[in-house]
Order: structure tokens, then C-alpha cells, then sequence
């Protein structure tokens, strides 16, 4: 376990082990997204109260569902990094920060373009839609935290006691349609006696909620891939690297 | 030679951020100042109705407190900081996180506790039931302690950088915002007539969690901005 | 007074900044009575050198040990046996010289009272006890400063350039205090362009570049 | 050796500290970010109703622009005294008012000009009419400079005198109070249909009045800090 | 180049600071290729005079004339014609040494760009010159601040305790440029408690105390 720890943390091996798994995740959300979007887009009946209005659902549920996903795991990468002085778990959580950031933007702007018929208002000032505002707003910190100290190390450890500070919020976020009486509605899918959605709306979403979770693998590879080689400029290996090429 | 315990220390870092703040009268006013400004402006801004003002009042108050301790924040670490004092706290035998736990006190002291102490004041002005003074007052004395352990926080980060400001408001007002809810909610509560205990626990229980882990994380972020 | 006997060890440090390598592989043993002279150009790194082997900043790799203990995991132990003074003097602009040293050893010494006095004093601050920092003069500062030294129980003293802005007096005093430190069996580790005439203790030179 | 005139140096101050302020492109998001903040804090402390929002809008607004006009204004000479950087502006050849005019404007550039820019976007959000929308722009267009000019008049004051605080309350709020008065003012005419030219042409009078007067107080009053 | 014929006067200095007198009745003449040694121990009054000399501050009486002119009658004339350096460096922590070296000669001449690269160069400050100046060592920032005197043309020079910080090789250059600044025809005014090797010009001593 130690070792195999150890060798992930080692930047060429890591930079190797990306370079080809990226292939794996950008064809399976690739598959995953074309079934799931097929699925919910045109198998799957009309909500019979919405309408087709209900398909955004595919958009922004598994958005939401990943910008408290990816929130974690920049979280946790952080606190590796900090706790084990780990330059590599910083790079990652670095390189998910921007993704978290536009995701948490996906899961807000199709929210309220699906809150305008539903609610009959864009925005409404109430604890989920807020705390998710909040989460756009703790991804952007940790960012701007980060543009502000131009030395690396120190930036890494600064941003990333941020990032475990706004943990706070994630529990926040999930839980708020249970501890408040909200607009926003309940946990449908993750409820105790399986989803409360019939299995052909539901597979899609499913099929979606993985595909997102692929694509978000390939790009954060893709991205960690580009952050190490910039921090690595001047090791031995990216050295021989290029000078190979 | 004989280490002074937590208290000994705890007292005689009190008793200096105390002094400095009472020797730059300047810096104790200018929350103060900024709290009534905020609060004086929007009867001006808005219309004087005793209606709208009544609903406002509560929130004004908090988004002022908010506003007003987030704007002290600068000073908090910033002057030790330049001049080398806090690296000094940094090498003391006595534990970083316990010494800027008392630094934020004190901070706490000279710019939260006054508003506290005048927000009976300002909720007259905007025609705030007498019987919602009391659940306003908790509010804001289990508020603002949370609101400058959370502000500490953001102040450490961006100790070492010379343009905090915005900065620091960006990292902490985020995080603050579920204390302006709850508080501005017991008010609300409280002018309805209704129970303020679950708002005030709820308040009392951040409170406690800011004051256990807040320290720890600015000590943190301090001993990162002195790298 | 004498020291009890103690070690300061460091093993392996290497230090990167930006593209630059501060030092690497640096090791060395300080026992009592000697005192490490760390030299180099300026920008050579000995700011940054003085600064990890406080605690202050980390290094990329080795390890720094008090008594064999790390100093990470002996903090306690390791603070209350040294002092510093980097480039910044640690003094509060708004509070004179008595009572920025008071609140110093407050955080540090219960019984330093009594030597404050005689520090003041030997430092040549008596005109100016009783006034703000910020209207002292740079040397008057670095004096100031330099008391915390005096006062001091600790058994390394870490000074960073401690001649800046002294007068040649005043740098007398700081190889004589040094010295008187040196023959307690403390130990020192001073960073300096000039050459320093220390009369007793063992020299450990480090050179940077 | 040729000496600069007015204009070279004063581009080169601005782009200096233009630069200084958004030494990254991503700083730029800063401001934004930081009033989209300011402007959610309301709707959350007092309550979501569109009535009542409306109501409160362009007071919000005011007190965000007053807000981060005081917010930034400690770092408008403060940080210049501390490293020197003043000390060697008053020495040079240009005219100090005139570069402390430059610097007030760059202050503002970063901080009033992104507000006026973002108003539009706040107001939408509390459901501002759209008629009232250009009359706010404008009156904060030409009540915000003023504000950066008052108020670097009292950064000049406490740039060295660090006890100065009170003294720059007492002189930026009396003076600033008819700029939110004004300003407020033509918003809620304009959202009543009513003529806004009375306040805008106040808040243009006083606007020039701080641009001839303000820069001279200043320059005066650094002198004096740097003695 | 030859500096054209000038010359600064003091006449009855006097100030105050509190209770104390830093100096009375101070009177000097300085000319063509002179140069001022200001000395005194710690707290003597050396910075305190020197920003009166500058016209940063004020002194209680007594006049100072460039060219015979009053300082704070012609400043424009006096300023384009001087270059103070104190214990602050005025270097912005957010430029590089290079930007800030080129800000400082937009607000004075135009003509300054080719010089600056020459100046960087020989001041040793090539490594750095990309470097935020937050992150330059002590010595180098003050390498940085003495930049600007490489570049300048004026004719008078005043620098606060040059030395402090710098490493040896770095003193001599600073004594190097003041010399070759005298041998143009220059002025220098010079707080230091070193002894300065100054191998031109003619030394004009004011000791205070
Ligand atoms: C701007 C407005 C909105 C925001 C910020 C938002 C935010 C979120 C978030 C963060 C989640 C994930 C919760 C979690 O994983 O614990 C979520 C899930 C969900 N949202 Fe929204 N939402 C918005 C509008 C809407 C609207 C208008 C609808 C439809 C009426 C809606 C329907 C759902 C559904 C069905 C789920 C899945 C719930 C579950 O099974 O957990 N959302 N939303
Ligand atoms: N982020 C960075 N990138 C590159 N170089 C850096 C960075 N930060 C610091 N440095 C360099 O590291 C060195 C730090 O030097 P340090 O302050 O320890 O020098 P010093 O020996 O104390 O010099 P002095 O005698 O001038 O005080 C400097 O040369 C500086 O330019
Ligand atoms: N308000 C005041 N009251 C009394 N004395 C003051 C006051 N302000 C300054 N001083 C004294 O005036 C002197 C100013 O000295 P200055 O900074 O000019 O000294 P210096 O010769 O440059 O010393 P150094 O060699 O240490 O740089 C100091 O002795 C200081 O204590
Ligand atoms: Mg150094
Ligand atoms: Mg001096």
C-alpha cells in the first residue's frame, strides 16, 4: 500500500500512469455520455407534468452532483498534499479547482433556467441555491487566493487551508433541502427504496451522472498532466523528456 | 528561567493589542463609524417609512456588522506582520494557534463587541420592537465572535500579501454568510413573536466549532505567509 | 550561569528558490561554546538559511535536530531555548523600547523583569526608553532589539546581520555580548559581511554562494 | 537630461498602479467578484420578496460604492509610505497634487469604475425598473470620483499620522454624506419618473469642486506625513 | 560629462526633536566635486538631517540654498538636480528591480531607458531582475535602490548609510561610483559610520552628536 503511495506520488511515474489512462476516460464518458444523452433525450417519456421542460435534468443534476464531487476531491487532494507534503496531491487539486468552478457555474445556470418555468423566477434567495452560489464563490477564492501569491509552495499551502476551511459547505449544500423547507426540491435519487423516478428517466441520468464523472477524470488528468510538467520544468526527467523528443 | 503558562501570555497579549487599539483611537472608530454610516445611509437611501425600515432593520444591522468587521480585518495581522512581531509570537514557546485565538479576541474586543453593544441603538432608529432587542443583542454577541474567527482565517491567508482587501472579503464573506442568515433569522423570528432557541443554538454551535478550529487554521495559514 | 549541555544539528538540508538552489546537502554540528559564522554575497541565501533553522520556513529535504530531536516534533522545547533576530526587528511601532522587550518576555520568561533594566542600560537606551519605536533611529531600533538579547536565558542565539545600522560602538558591544554568551557555553549562529572579533568560543564557518 | 512633462509621468504613475492593482488578469475578476458578494449579503439578511428589494436596491448599491471606496482606501498611500515609494515621489521634479491626483484616479479605476460598470447587473437583480437604470449609472458615475477624492485626502492624512483615524472620519463623512444623499436621491426620482437633472447636476458641481480642491489637501496633508 | 557649476549651502540649521537638540546653528558650503561626510553615532541626528537637506522635512530655522536659490522656493530646479536614497529602499515588493528602477526615471528623465540596463548590470543584479523585489535578499534590494544613482544625472547625490546590508564587494562599488561621481564635478552628502574610501573629491566632515 506504502509503496504503491509512494510510486503514484513520484512525478514521472505519475506523469506516465496519466498519460495513459486519459484515453480510458475520455472514451468511456464519451460512450456513456452519446447512450445517456440518446436515452434521455429521446427513449425517455415526457414528464407528465413538465413536459420535455424536465430533460434538463441530464444537465443539471449530474453538473450539481459533480461540483460537490470535485469539491471533495480537491479537498482531500489538499489535505494529502499538506499533511504528507506532497507536491503532486497540490497539482491535482490545483488542476481541478477551474473544472469545479465552471461545473458549479453548469449546475447554477441550468438551475435557473429550469427554476424560471418551474418557480417562475431565475433566482430565489434559498439555502440550496445559495450555499451552491456559496460553492462558486469558495472555488473562485481558492483561485484567487492562488493568482495572488506568485511563489508555488507557498501558494499550495495557502490555497489548500482554504480549501479544507470551505468543507464547511459542502454538507450545507447536500443536506439544505432537508434541513430547510425549500424551493428546491428533495432528494429524489438517493432516497432510501431506490429512486423515486421510473427506471427509463432514471437509467439515462445515471448513464449521465457517469459520464460526467469520466469526462471530469480525462480533464483533470489532462490538466494535473500540464500542471506537473510546469512545476517540473527543470528536473532531470522532463528535461530528458523533451530533449528525446 | 520560568515559561509563562497559557494565561500569563494570553493576559499580557490582551492587555498589549488592547493598549495599541486604545492608542490608535483611529483604528477603534473606524468600524464604529462604518457600522453607523451603513446604518444611518439607508434611511437616507431608501425612504424613511417606518414599514420598510422595520423589515430592513434587522438585516441592516447584520450586514453592517458583516461589512464592518470584515473591513477591520486588514488590520489584524498585517502590522505584526510588517514589523516582524508576529514571526516573533511564531517562535514563542507558547502555541501559535492559542496566541492568535487571543489576537482575534481582541479584535473581537475593539471592533465586534462595540456594535454589539450599540445595535440596540441603530435597532431603535429603524423602529425595532422592544420585545425583538434580546434575540437581536444574542445574535449578534454569538454572531460576531464566529464572524472574526472566520475573518482570521481569510486575514492569515493574506497576511504576507500586500493587496488584502478584496481578497480578504472574497475568501470571507463567502464562508460567513450562513451567520447572516441564522442571525438576521432570529430577529425576524423574534419581531413575529415566534422562538429564537433554534436559530441562537444553531448560532452557539458555530460558534463553538469556529472557536476549536478556526485557530488552528489561521496558525496555520500564518506560519505559510511567514515561509 | 552556565548552559547545560546541548546540541543543534542539521543534516542534509537542501533549500530551492524559484529555479535558484540555496544550499545543498548542508550539514553541521554546533555543541557549546561554538558558534556558527554563515557567509556568503549578498542574496547568497543566509537570510534564508537562518530563517529554516528556526523553524520558520522548511526546508525541501533534510533535518533539523535540537538534542536529536527534530525540531517539528519539539517545538516547545526547541523556542524556549533560542532567539532570533532577522532583518525585521519585531518592534511595535506605537510602543517604546521597555515595553515592546516587557511584552517579548511575557510570551517567554516570567523572571526576565528584573534584567530589562540593566538591558536598557547597556544598550545605551536610556534617553529613549520612554519613546515610540517609530521615532527611534535605525540604529536606536536595532539596539532595541538587540536587548532581547541581554535578557535572554536561551542557549542559541540566531542573529541575521545583528551590525546594520550600528555605530562602531555599538558593534563593540555586540561581539563583547556574544562573546560573554560564547563563554557561558552557549552558542550562536551569526550571519555577517564583516569580519567579527569574537574573543572566545569556536568558530564553525559556513559559506554560501 | 530632459524632464518628463505632466502627462508622460502621469501615464506612467496610472499604468504603474493599474498594474500593481491587477498584477494578474485574473485579479481583475477581484472587484466583481467581490460586489456580486456584497450584493447577495442583503437579499439573504433581510428577506427575498421582489417589493421590498426593489425598495432597497439603490441603497444597496450607494453602500457597496461607499463600501469599497473606504475598503481600498487604506492601501491608496499607505503602502507607498511604507516602502518608500512616496518619499521618493514627493521628491521628484513632477508636482506631488498632481500625482496624487493620478493616484486617486488609478484608485478609482480599480475600484469605482468596476461598480459603476456592475451596477446595471446588481440593480437587475433587484428588480430595478430599467427607466431608473441610466440615472443610476450616472450618479454614481459622477458621485464615486468624488468619493475616491475625499477620501484620499484622509489617506493622506493617516498615511503617517498613524492616530489620524478619528481625524479622517470626522473630515471624509460629513463631506461624503450629500455625495450618498444625492446620489440615492436621483435613483429613486428616476424610479418614480421623475426629472434627475437637480442631483446629477449637484453631484457634477461637487464632483469638479473635489477634483480642483482635493488633490491640493492632499499633497498638503502628505508633506506633512512624511515630516 | 562635466557637471555644470553648482552649489548647496546650509545656513543656521537648528531642529528639534521633543526635548532634545539634533543639531544647532549648522552651517556648510558644498561645491563642485565635494562631498559630505555626515557622522555621529546611533540616534545623533544623520537621517534627520539628511531629509532636511532633501526638503522632506522641515527644520525650525535657518535656510537652504541650492544654487543660492532656497530649496523650498525652487523645488522643481532642486529636485531635477538631486537623488536621495534613506533607510527606506522605495522599491515597489510587487515590480521587479527593472520596473522599478524604470518608474522611478519616468517621473524624472527621459532619456534614463539606456542607462538602466548598464545600471542592473553593474550593480550584479542580472539573476534577479525578473524577480518581484518582495522576494530580492536585504543586500539586493539596497543593490536595487543604488541602481538608480548609476542611472542618474544629477548632480547632487544624497545617500543614507549606503553600506548598510551590502557584502564587501558590494561597499567598494558604491565607493568606486561616489568617487567617479566627484571626479565629474558632483556633490555627495554621506551618513555612514564607516569609513569610506573615497578616492577623489574633497571630503567636507560634519560630525554630529
Ligand atoms: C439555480 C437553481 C438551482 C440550483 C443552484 C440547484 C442546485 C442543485 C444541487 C447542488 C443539486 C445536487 C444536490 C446533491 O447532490 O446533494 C441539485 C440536484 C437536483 N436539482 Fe437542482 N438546483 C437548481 C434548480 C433546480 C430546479 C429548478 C429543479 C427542478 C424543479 C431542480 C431539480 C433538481 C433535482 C431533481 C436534483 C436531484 C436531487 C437528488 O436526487 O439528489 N433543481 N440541484
Ligand atoms: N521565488 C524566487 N525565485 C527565485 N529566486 C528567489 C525566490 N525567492 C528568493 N529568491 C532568491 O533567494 C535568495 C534569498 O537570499 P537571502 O535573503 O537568504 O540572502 P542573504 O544571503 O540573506 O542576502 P543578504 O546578504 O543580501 O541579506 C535571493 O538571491 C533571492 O533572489
Ligand atoms: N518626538 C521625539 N522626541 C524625542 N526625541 C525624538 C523624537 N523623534 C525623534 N527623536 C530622536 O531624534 C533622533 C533621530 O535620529 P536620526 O534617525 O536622525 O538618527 P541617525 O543619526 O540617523 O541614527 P542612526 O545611525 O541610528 O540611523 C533619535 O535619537 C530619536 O530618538
Ligand atoms: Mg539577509
Ligand atoms: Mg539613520
Amino acid at each position: 500500500m506504502w509503496t504503491w503511495f509512494h510510486k503514484l506520488s513520484s512525478p514521472p511515474h505519475f506523469y506516465r500512469l496519466s498519460a495513459s489512462l486519459i484515453p480510458w476516460f475520455g472514451w468511456l464518458a464519451a460512450a456513456f455520455l452519446i447512450v445517456s444523452l440518446y436515452g434521455g433525450l429521446v427513449t425517455a417519456p415526457a414528464d407528465y407534468q413538465q413536459g420535455d421542460g424536465f430533460r434538463i435534468i441530464y444537465v443539471h443534476v449530474p453538473a450539481a452532483m459533480l461540483s460537490l464531487f470535485i469539491y471533495m476531491f480537491m479537498a482531500t487532494a489538499a489535505a494529502i498534499g499538506v499533511i504528507w507534503r506532497m507536491k503532486l496531491a497540490h497539482a491535482v487539486a490545483v488542476a481541478c479547482a477551474p473544472i469545479g468552478a465552471s461545473v458549479t457555474f453548469l449546475a447554477l445556470a441550468t438551475g435557473s433556467i429550469w427554476g424560471k418555468p418551474m418557480w417562475g423566477t431565475w433566482w430565489a434567495w434559498d439555502a440550496r441555491l445559495t450555499s451552491e452560489l456559496i460553492l462558486l464563490f469558495l472555488y473562485l477564492g481558492y483561485m484567487g487566493l492562488r493568482s495572488a501569491i506568485d511563489d508555488t509552495n507557498r501558494a499550495d499551502r495557502a490555497s489548500a487551508i482554504l480549501a479544507l476551511v470551505g468543507v464547511v459547505n459542502v454538507p450545507i449544500v447536500h443536506y439544505s433541502v432537508t434541513w430547510w423547507n425549500s424551493l428546491h426540491q428533495g432528494s429524489t435519487l438517493l432516497k432510501k427504496g431506490g429512486p423515486a423516478l421510473p427506471p427509463d428517466m432514471a437509467l439515462p441520468l445515471f448513464g449521465m451522472i457517469i459520464g460526467f464523472m469520466c469526462f471530469f477524470g480525462a480533464v483533470a488528468l489532462t490538466r494535473v498532466k500540464r500542471e506537473v510538467l510546469v512545476r517540473e520544468q527543470n528536473s532531470k526527467w522532463v528535461k530528458d523528456m523533451v530533449t528525446s523528443k | 528561567m520560568q515559561t509563562p503558562g497559557l494565561v500569563d501570555s494570553a493576559l499580557a497579549l490582551l492587555v498589549r493589542d488592547l493598549k495599541l487599539g486604545y492608542r490608535r483611537l483611529g483604528e477603534l472608530a473606524n468600524p464604529l463609524v462604518f457600522f453607523l454610516v451603513v446604518a444611518t445611509l439607508f434611511p437616507l437611501a431608501t425612504s424613511p417609512e417606518k414599514e420598510l425600515l422595520m423589515e430592513i432593520g434587522p438585516g441592516i444591522v447584520w450586514v453592517a456588522a458583516l461589512l464592518s468587521s470584515v473591513l477591520a480585518l486588514d488590520t489584524l495581522y498585517r502590522s505584526d506582520m510588517d514589523d516582524g512581531t508576529l514571526e516573533q509570537m511564531a517562535l514563542s514557546p507558547q502555541p501559535l494557534a492559542w496566541l492568535l485565538l487571543i489576537k482575534t479576541i481582541a479584535h473581537w474586543l475593539v471592533s465586534g463587541l462595540p456594535l454589539v453593544i450599540l445595535a440596540p441603538l441603530v435597532a431603535q432608529a429603524f423602529f425595532l420592537p422592544a420585545d425583538a432587542m434580546p434575540a437581536m443583542v444574542a445574535s449578534l454577541a454569538l454572531g460576531t465572535p464566529t464572524l472574526s474567527l472566520i475573518g482570521s482565517i481569510g486575514a492569515a491567508l493574506t497576511a504576507g500579501l500586500r493587496r488584502g482587501g478584496a481578497l480578504v472579503a472574497m475568501l470571507v464573506l463567502p464562508l460567513s454568510m450562513p451567520i447572516l442568515i441564522f442571525g438576521a433569522r432570529a430577529t425576524d423570528l423574534a419581531m413575529d413573536g415566534l422562538d429564537v432557541t433554534g436559530p441562537l443554538n444553531l448560532l452557539a454551535a458555530i460558534m463553538f466549532l469556529a472557536l476549536s478550529l478556526g485557530p488552528i487554521a489561521a496558525a496555520a495559514a500564518i506560519r505559510v505567509s511567514l515561509d | 550561569m552556565k548552559f547545560t549541555e546541548s546540541s543543534f544539528k542539521g543534516r542534509n538540508l537542501t533549500l530551492w528558490r524559484g529555479d535558484r538552489c540555496l544550499f545543498q546537502n548542508l550539514g553541521f554540528t554546533l555543541g557549546n561554546s561554538e558558534w556558527m559564522h554563515v557567509m556568503g554575497g549578498n542574496g547568497s541565501g543566509k537570510t534564508t538559511l537562518l530563517r529554516v533553522l528556526c523553524g520558520l520556513s522548511m526546508a525541501e529535504s533534510g533535518d533539523i535536530l535540537w538534542n536529536d530531536r527534530r525540531i517539528d516534533r519539539s517545538r516547545f522545547d526547541y523556542h524556549s531555548s533560542m532567539i532570533y533576530m532577522g532583518h525585521l526587528e519585531g518592534l511595535k511601532g506605537d510602543m517604546n523600547p521597555e515595553e515592546n522587550l516587557r511584552f517579548h518576555y511575557q510570551l517567554r520568561d516570567k523572571q526576565a523583569g528584573e534584567r530589562i533594566e540593566m538591558a536598557i542600560e547597556r544598550m545605551g537606551l536610556q534617553r529613549c526608553r520612554t519613546l515610540s519605536c517609530r521615532y527611534l533611529s535605525a540604529g536606536q531600533r536595532r539596539r532595541a532589539a538587540l536587548a532581547r538579547f541581554l535578557v535572554s536565558q536561551a542557549t542559541l542565539w540566531i542573529l541575521d546581520e545583528p551590525f546594520a545600522n550600528l555605530d562602531v560602538k555599538g558593534r563593540e558591544l555586540v561581539e563583547e555580548i556574544v562573546s560573554e554568551h560564547l563563554e557561558k557555553g552557549g552558542m550562536a549562529i551569526l550571519a555577517a559581511h564583516h569580519d567579527m572579533q569574537i574573543s572566545s568560543g569556536t568558530e564553525v564557518p559556513v559559506e554560501l554562494s
